[in-house]
């Protein structure tokens, strides 16, 4: 069983006892998707292409998720951004471990989902995906993602969450 | 006893008892506390169990309550010079002697 | 009082920024010993963001090495390809047809005033202030459509091909270059009187991040940094590749080698691209965009050969060694962050924590340029 | 005293300006685009991960399986394989599968394919919370071309 | 900041270090900067670099990188160093070779404190020691490597 | 029984109850400020108790000193004190040695006898009978005293401020300047 | 029971829940306008999606918020730390009793209202620091010490410039100041060129104080996010870090509804026409809007010209302007 299907078994997992708690929990869950923080958290390009998705144009803002905490102790979310190195490999686990539960990951370009282009054999610095280290929910491919791509994955992220999705889907053109 | 209880805030002995044990507590510390700053906050304690007293004569027996409340001001300012000073001593000797503990200035006597 | 006791030292901690800190822009670590708000020592602990790209120079093709150069400057990622093309080009004798050369400028160009804009939001972000990052980043999405609609991607390009470009530029992209110009020079004003005048920006800026020239020349430091402390290095005018010796701009130096120099020495420098831009497009020549006889599987002579571009952050080397393979034998790719950041250890000494990150913010750092 | 006071004069002057600026900019045209709602055309050469270009004519995936792409790849992304069936002129491609998770978008497949078989897809917005989805990517599925 | 020492004497410089060693490894060039992208290119020594690097101090030289590589075949790893000059722009190279089973040579950090970090990357790659240097760990590498990966016969 | 609820029974009470409240505050803040092991600890007991003792000067229809004491006291004081042990980068004195446990417990004796000596004074003692007050003791009052009757001590306070800010600036910056390089 | 007993235990009440409802809304919309604001400024939208034009943000913000798991790291000293978000929102609140918002609606008319606000915010500074020290992160502890140097700096001036305030209308009284600027716009005391022709310039360092002490950017050195990661924060996640939000916000509208009642005529209407409560609103959140658009204009300031900004330029001004005022009120 793959790391990253963890969370998805234990929201499945709800005791028939609690069930009528199943109204609070979608709310709570509504509540969580629509304030997802993300944490201050750039590692390499795709960095940028989150700060651009922050910016004007593409504006993360709208779906309140543009409150960008610089600590993990605050925040919700944790894009992967960039290429994870194994020197930097545990200071991610770090950050995540600090962050509060509930909490969530996404892989955000190429490097974080399976460590793109910089996986080689005989390669000896570039952990291939993050999903090898903590839990992903969600993967955003792309070298880098555009802004659109990112935004994309925080809809899925939503849909996730609350099981339904709220916008249209956009068909590339 | 529910009388008493009652009335308490209106006689003078209960502020006054008030005040010592401030007074008793400050003196603890005063004695217990091996920090320069531990000192300094049980000397506040007792200052403030002396203006307590102040205040107290002055709202009860003073013809004029004011002067209760001007020598509880005034201690204020004492107390804020106080520790101005004293932090800013306790700071000196700290950068030069590495410690604030009491016990370890013997230097000072010599 | 004796005076063995005022030789003891002042206690200092050390205080770990990074390698996640909003200051550190990505992957940097810093650890810094404090001695209150003073900084005793700052060491920049870096390789956060090693990605190998030296290595895999060496153990793949020349053609496939193309698609690393976007991604260690990402921020400017045409000048890397610059660089390496540039250098396989020395190495293997191939002549660029005219027109390509004048497109690889005005793309350069182009990255450099969008890598400039991003500087300047980052620095005003370190510094603080966030409208203005919004402010330069709505700029740079212009940039950034033109070179998407030449390019085809918009930030990691990989456009500049041995001998040439891979795609011509069009009549849109010429025109829409052109309104660029115009456009971002009617903005310019708007930025001086929001950050360059701001008395908050220039109490932050003045007097601040001392780096003397000669601090400069022996840790290597190139671009902006060297220019805002007084010496006009360009590698566009010192050894002028392309055809930079035919377009007629200046090189912004200032001498006050402060913040506030390096600062105003790239905005300048936004609008001498403007410039340039402007020249290049009236000048750009017909013809084709790839020279004619590249062969597919490029092997260089043996030997090896230095080839350096001025890049939006100082200059940008790459010492290629051939061995006659299809593969480069070694690849050194000299990035200008690299030496940039290494003066930060010794001229933060003595400064106070919120000027050392101003002088950090003003280097223009890119980590996995640094760490490569 | 006088440089005192002019010095705060003009900073509070600066700062005035600043506020102007911002406040000016409330009230002009937002600049963003409404994603889910409104999208970008994306530009011609926009390189998203590739594609299989049909031949028109026959409905049938142009690639004659030259394996000049996988050559080209720098990151091995790309995995083909065809046969040659009993009296085509030609080979059939079986099986084209993409790893798009190591692709770094370069272009070097299709710059190096001589028979105009691969494109860019558009694909700009691509989520997915199985990592797999990318990684094999059959692509020969997704043209419609016969397996 | 001082204005440039012509090529002319910089190469009669290098040339009396060349003079000084009874065995004379120095080869001091001029070359062409279109086809090398540099104007001087002077091999010394291992052991002469450090005075290579003072001459070029004194001329106000600018330290751009140094580079290893590991001459497999030669059993010898050569350092290239690159200078130049941020005044007039002209470009001198220097080069040493080491034999690759004790592959040192020394510092120049003390010369040009922007050499130090070179020098420790160089020694992340190639295993390169470099005598006199105040700190040769790993740089780029996990604190705790000790492989060096771009020697030609680097498996991890 | 019926529990009479009338206004006149039960503000008496419950204001008693606030009374024991803010005089139990006080002391409990007092007790920690001065038996807490960490300084951080006891510098805030010493902000709990004032908080009390402001309240015990409601009681004593002096609201102007309350206002003053939290502002001064816990504004200030506290605050300088707290400022000074970040500064001094102690947060715990050294663990007590068993001579320390001692003179703990004599200190502790010393001061239980010292109370209860002074409460049975205050018991003994026959107060002079309440004289009639010519004001209430408002705030204009306290103005009009303190710059009439009072100017004099007034200002010495104020030399004496002023002299102090100078005294900690000197014996401060002098620490310092010694320590750098 | 009589009825008056029941009356006032109800109206009590009502204050109470009405205090802390007032608090908590504005706090949550606050958050939300300055987003607003913020993005308006920045070309861009702001919250949008969730509810009608994002309205339903801070209702999300906050429920996520308060199912936060709460993280207690582990060199925290766990009272303090506990304690730090409770005590530093309850001053602010309790400040909010003796506000009058309009001739009626005041909860408790105190006579010593100013000084109880100042008292009041003279508490949070303390526990900010505790708050930070408490968390056992150098950050923190840096931010702790950033703190407390601007409050007492900027505390200087803004007691100088109430004082001269109090001194020209001889009341500590919020009620009373208020009422003295009935009757048109140049009645309020911002206007008042006669009792102190340095009136505007005493607003503005009043205001710039009150952005200081309410350690709101351009002076947030609490929270410097590109030096100290979330400075005293840092350590504080879920609600914790919520209460700190909560009261910053009161803070800031507790300062703003202050600046009202001083400067520029509580519920007075400008043009001496009906008084009314939503004068005062319009003027308290007009200010607010000023806090947030000074926010999103301009970079942080360094620490040190921070405090050189205090004693150097607001404290001597706004000595002066308390002699001035103490030379015209004996003149006039």
């Amino acid at each position: 069983m793959e790391e990253g299907s963890l969370h998805l078994e234990k929201q499945v997992d709800v005791p028939p006892g609690l069930i009528h708690f199943a109204a609070l929990d979608n709310f709570l869950n509504l509540c969580r998707a629509n304030s997802l923080w993300p944490m201050t958290f750039g590692l390499a390009c795709c960095a940028i292409e989150m700060m651009a998705t922050g910016a004007s144009r593409f504006d993360m803002s709208r779906f309140g998720c543009e409150v960008f905490r610089p600590s993990p102790r605050q925040s919700d979310l944790m894009i992967v951004s960039g290429t994870v190195t194994w020197k930097m490999s545990t200071a991610v686990v770090t950050l995540y471990d600090q962050m509060p539960e509930p909490k969530w990951v996404l892989a955000m370009g190429n490097c974080a989902v399976a460590g793109g282009p910089f996986v080689f054999p005989g390669q000896y610095s570039v952990v291939p995906g993050v999903d090898k280290l903590i839990p992903v929910d969600v993967y955003v491919p792309g070298c880098p993602p555009r802004p659109e791509a990112l935004i994309e994955g925080m809809l899925k992220l939503e849909e996730k969450l609350t099981g339904r999705r709220r916008w249209p889907t956009v068909e590339a053109k | 006893m529910l009388n008493f209880f009652t009335q308490a805030s209106h006689h003078l002995g209960v502020y006054l008892v008030l005040g010592a044990l401030l007074f008793a507590i400050g003196f603890f510390g005063f004695c217990r506390h091996r920090t320069l700053v531990g000192m300094l906050v049980s000397g506040e304690l007792i200052l403030a169990g002396a203006s307590l007293n102040f205040v107290a004569f002055g709202r009860f027996l003073a013809a004029d309550p004011v002067t209760g409340q001007i020598f509880a001001l005034f201690i204020m300012g004492i107390a804020a010079a106080e520790a101005a000073i004293v932090l800013s001593i306790m700071l000196a000797v700290y950068r030069n002697y590495r410690t604030i503990q009491t016990r370890d200035l013997k230097e000072m006597e010599g | 009082m004796s005076s063995d006791a005022q030789a003891i030292h002042h206690e200092s901690f050390v205080l770990n920024v990074g390698p996640q800190h909003p200051a550190t822009h990505g992957v940097l670590r810093i650890k810094l010993t404090m001695d209150g708000e003073y900084i005793v020592d700052a060491e920049p602990v870096i390789g956060y963001g090693h990605r190998m790209h030296e290595k895999m120079g060496e153990n793949r093709s020349y053609a496939k090495f193309l698609p690393n150069t976007g991604r260690m400057d990402y921020v400017a990622a045409l000048f890397n390809g610059h660089g390496y093309v540039g250098a396989v080009e020395r190495l293997a004798g191939l002549v660029v047809p005219e027109r390509a050369e004048y497109i690889r400028v005005i793309t350069c160009e182009l990255n450099r005033i969008a890598s400039h804009l991003l500087w300047v939001g980052a620095f005003l972000v370190d510094l603080g202030g966030f409208t203005p990052l919004l402010y330069c980043f709505d700029d740079r999405e212009h940039i950034l459509d033109l070179i998407e609609s030449v390019t085809g991607s918009r930030l990691t390009f990989c456009y500049f091909r041995f001998g040439g470009v891979c795609n011509d530029v069009d009549d849109n992209f010429i025109v829409g270059a052109r309104d660029f110009v115009a456009s971002m020079r009617s903005r310019m004003p708007m930025y001086d009187a929001f950050v360059s005048k701001n008395i908050i920006f220039r109490k932050r800026c003045e007097g601040i991040g001392i780096l003397s020239a000669d601090d400069c020349r022996k840790y290597g430091a190139t671009g902006p940094v060297i220019r805002g402390s007084g010496v006009a290095y360009d590698v566009r005018k010192m050894e002028p590749y392309s055809v930079y010796s035919q377009l007629d701009f200046n090189v912004p130096v200032y001498t006050e080698c402060d913040c506030m120099a390096r600062y105003r020495v790239r905005i300048d420098e936004i609008v001498e691209s403007l410039r340039i831009v402007e020249q290049a497009l009236g000048k750009l020549p017909a013809g084709p965009v790839m020279a004619d006889k590249v062969p597919r599987a490029l092997k260089p002579p043996k030997g090896d050969c230095y080839f350096n571009v001025e890049s939006a952050r100082g200059s940008f080397g790459v010492r290629a060694f051939s061995d006659g393979s299809e593969n480069a034998y070694r690849l050194k790719l000299r990035s200008p962050c690299f030496s940039n950041l290494s003066l930060f250890q010794e001229c933060s000494r003595g400064m106070l924590l919120t000027d050392a990150l101003a002088l950090l913010g003003s280097l223009d750092l890119v980590i996995p340029d640094i760490d490569r | 005293m006088i440089k005192y006071f002019q010095e705060i004069i003009e900073g509070a002057y600066t700062l005035a300006v600043g506020m102007g600026i911002t406040f000016v900019r409330m009230f002009r045209r937002r600049v963003t685009l409404d994603y889910p709602y409104r999208s970008l055309t994306m530009t011609a050469r926009y390189r998203g991960h590739i594609e299989l270009k049909r031949d028109e004519a026959t409905g049938q995936p142009k690639c004659v399986v030259c394996m000049a792409c996988q050559k080209a790849c720098p990151s091995n992304c790309i995995k083909l394989d065809g046969q040659k069936p009993e009296g085509a002129p030609r080979k059939v491609l079986t099986s084209y599968m993409l790893d798009f998770t190591t692709c770094s978008l370069c272009g070097l497949c299709v710059e190096s394919c001589k028979f105009d078989a691969l494109t860019f897809s558009h694909d700009y917005n691509l989520t997915s919370m199985r990592k797999e989805d990318y990684q094999t990517m059959d692509l020969l599925r997704r043209v419609g071309g016969a397996k | 900041m001082e204005s440039a020492m012509p090529v002319k004497d910089l190469k009669a410089s290098f040339e009396a270090i060349a003079q000084r060693d009874a065995v004379s490894q120095s080869l001091v060039a001029e070359t062409d900067h279109a086809a090398k992208g540099t104007n001087l290119d002077v091999t010394v020594p291992a052991e002469r670099v450090g005075d290579a690097a003072r001459i070029l101090d004194l001329a106000a030289y600018m330290i751009e990188a140094i580079t290893g590589v590991d001459w497999l075949a030669d059993k010898q790893m050569e350092i290239v160093y690159d200078f130049v000059h941020p005044v007039s722009g002209e470009r001198v190279t220097v080069r040493a070779r080491v034999p690759r089973d004790k592959p040192e040579l020394p510092s120049i950090s003390a010369v040009f404190p922007g050499a130090n970090w070179h020098e420790r990357e160089t020694h992340d790659f190639f295993g390169i020691v470099f005598e006199g240097h105040p700190g040769l760990i790993p740089l780029l590498l996990p604190e705790d490597a000790t492989f060096h990966p771009l020697r030609k016969d680097f498996a991890p | 029984m019926t529990i009479d609820l009338s206004p006149e029974k039960v503000y008496p009470v419950v204001s008693a109850l606030l009374f024991a409240g803010v005089a139990g505050i006080t002391l409990l803040g007092a007790v920690v400020a001065a038996s807490a092991r960490r300084l951080v600890y006891s510098v805030s007991g010493l902000a709990l108790s004032f908080v009390g003792l402001a309240g015990i000067y409601l009681f004593l229809q002096s609201p102007f000193l309350a206002l003053m004491q939290i502002l001064i006291y816990i504004g200030a004081v506290c605050v300088v004190i707290m400022f000074a042990i970040m500064l001094a980068d102690v947060v715990e004195e050294k663990s007590a040695r068993p001579r320390a446990l001692l003179a703990g417990i004599a200190c502790f004796l010393v001061a239980a006898m010292l109370a209860f000596a002074l409460i049975v004074l205050i018991g003994r003692t026959a107060w002079m009978p309440k004289a009639v007050q010519v004001n209430t003791g408002a705030v204009q009052d306290i103005g009009r005293a303190l710059l009439t009757r009072f100017g004099f001590a007034f200002e010495l306070i104020s030399v004496v401020l002023l002299l102090a800010i100078l005294g900690a600036l000197v014996v401060a910056r002098t620490g310092r300047g010694n320590n750098r390089e | 029971m009589t009825e008056g007993m029941v009356m006032n235990l109800v109206r009590l009440l009502l204050y109470l829940v009405g205090m802390i409802g007032f608090a908590a809304f504005n706090a949550a919309y606050l958050t939300l306008l300055e987003r607003k604001q913020a993005s308006w400024m920045q070309l861009r939208r702001g919250p949008t999606e969730v509810g009608p034009w994002g309205l339903l943000q801070p209702v999300a913000d906050g429920v996520k918020l308060m199912s936060k798991q709460l993280l207690l790291p582990r060199d925290v000293d766990v009272p303090l730390f506990l304690l730090g978000p409770i005590m530093v929102v309850v001053p602010p609140i309790l400040c909010l009793v003796t506000i009058p918002f309009s001739e009626t609606l005041v909860a408790r008319n105190f006579n010593l209202g100013l000084l109880m606000i100042f008292a009041f915010g003279a508490i949070s500074t303390f526990v900010l620091m505790l708050a930070g020290l408490a968390s056992a992160n150098k950050f923190s502890s840096i931010a702790a010490a950033r703190i407390v140097a601007q409050n007492i700096a900027y505390e200087i001036p803004l007691l100088v410039i109430v004082l001269s305030l109090v001194m020209s209308t001889h009341s500590f009284n919020l009620h009373t100041i208020v009422d003295q600027q009935a009757g048109g716009f140049w009645h309020w005391n911002l206007l008042r060129l006669g009792t102190n022709p340095l009136m505007p310039v005493a607003f503005l360092i009043y205001f710039i104080c009150l952005l200081a002490e309410s350690n709101r950017a351009p002076f947030d050195m609490v929270e410097a996010e590109s030096e100290l990661v979330a400075g005293v924060f840092t350590e504080y996640s879920g609600m914790g870090f919520g209460l700190f939000f909560i009261a910053e916000y009161v803070n800031i509208v507790v300062g703003c509804c202050l600046a009202t009642i001083l400067f520029l005529g509580g519920w007075h209407c400008p043009f001496g026409l009906l008084p009314g409560l939503h004068w005062f609103l319009i003027k308290m959140y007009a200010l607010c809007v000023m806090v947030v658009w000074v926010r999103w204009s301009f970079p942080r300031t360094q620490f040190y010209g921070l405090l050189n900004l205090s004693w150097k330029i607001l404290i001597p001004l706004a000595l002066a302007n308390l002699l001035l005022t103490a030379v015209m009120l004996k003149l006039f």
